[in-house]
């Protein structure tokens, strides 16, 4: 399995990467699922509130392996051919990407488990933090309690 | 012996700082480090670090205290994460 | 919200699409969840069978109000934004894209829902049909038990 | 009166063709047509278009036999459909 896992200020492109993924794979693959998290200009749970910004912050060394491990995990549960996670951190402001999943496999159910349960993972796993700039100031953003549930079910829990 | 420590977000906006080398005596425990780190932080900071929700991390593996330092050691301070 | 439904011979580019779609959007979407199709180069169950070619057939008019009575029923069960379906016909050779979904919402549980069951209603109830080509002939491929079983699940099946 | 009939995929290569207009007598029905069929089709067509997992559509609509033909209109039959 090939899986690549990067942290980075910089954009990344959908093109890029899904085309790449296309050449490694050839024609073992019949199944290519894929999310693309993006900044809203509006917070959470407030719908009149305007996002300025978010500012994503990691911990250089333990955040990759945060990753790297999620990736493993779902390379346990599911026969994946391609996984890539980019995740941005430093400042990006409405409507911009902040995370990109991408899991191929020979069928669709597994490629869509694997996104869904990487995303899962990543909100409430991985080591990031995220600061909601309005302006009104600033707050830091924690997991929901739906995002707490979502890791539950992949464990068996209610 | 040396030991640097680290705070993210809240923890870092609650020590007023992101990271700080602090001086202990050899054979020193995390609870030294705590006990250094409440003369050297801002009133208040010590409460955050303590808080049910923050984990520790000692040279980048989650770590449960108690445990012992060694020269060198990175101890971090995490509070909640969330990414995606 | 934006809908978008097309059946064609042509392949279609997933960046073309994305694009477009983060163009539509603006700042009011979180989450963009996507799945292509490609052909597979071994036959489905038969694991040293190569398949040529798989040839997929439509019923104009009717096949593309199937996928559009699929998207509407997807969009009344979750609050989308942006819907795009593309669906090609004619002979494709391994390593081809098949089909393209892409959803996007404010949040990624509706993304990721929305395009699964768009998924699963393609390979059961989307008006197409399809014949695998290999050295020993053809042979037309139905909808597997496994297809019909995430269909009931949609509707509280067990 | 004319109806079209189409055939598509596996029943296409039962029926031996794709499409086909047939001449009916005013007020046919379904069944009318399914007669006439047995006379114009190639041996073993007709099993095929009763199987069990056939569909019918009437002008594009899927339409449970027996029902009632209007000049112009278009039947098909369609096998179990897969997509995706």
């Amino acid at each position: 399995m090939h899986r690549e896992i990067r942290v980075q200020e910089q954009d990344f492109s959908v093109a890029a990467e899904y085309g790449a993924a296309r050449e490694r794979l050839g024609a073992c693959a019949g199944a290519v699922a894929s999310f693309v998290g993006l900044v809203r200009d509006l917070r959470s749970g407030a719908a009149d509130e305007a996002v300025e910004a978010l500012c994503l912050e990691h911990y250089p060394g333990m955040t990759e392996r945060s990753i790297e491990a999620i990736v493993a995990e779902a390379a346990g549960r599911w026969p994946l051919l391609d996984v890539v996670v980019i995740h941005r951190v430093g400042r990006l402001e409405p409507a911009a990407q902040i995370v990109l999943v991408q899991a191929a496999s020979a069928h669709r159910s597994a490629a869509f488990a694997a996104c869904e349960f990487i995303m899962d993972y990543l909100k409430t796993e991985a080591v990031f933090w995220k600061r909601e700039e309005s302006r009104d100031g600033a707050r830091w953003v924690e997991a929901t309690a739906e995002d707490r549930h979502r890791v539950s079910d992949w464990n068996g829990g209610g | 012996m040396k030991v640097e420590v680290r705070f993210f977000a809240s923890l870092r906006d609650a020590a007023g700082l992101d990271v700080r080398e602090v001086i202990l005596p050899d054979e020193a425990s995390f609870d030294s480090l705590m006990n250094a780190l409440e003369h050297e932080l801002q009133a208040g900071a010590l409460d955050a670090l303590r808080a049910d929700n923050v984990r520790v991390a000692l040279n980048q593996e989650l770590t449960q205290p108690p445990f012992e330092l060694a020269e060198g050691d990175e101890v971090a301070f995490l509070p909640p994460v969330t990414g995606g």
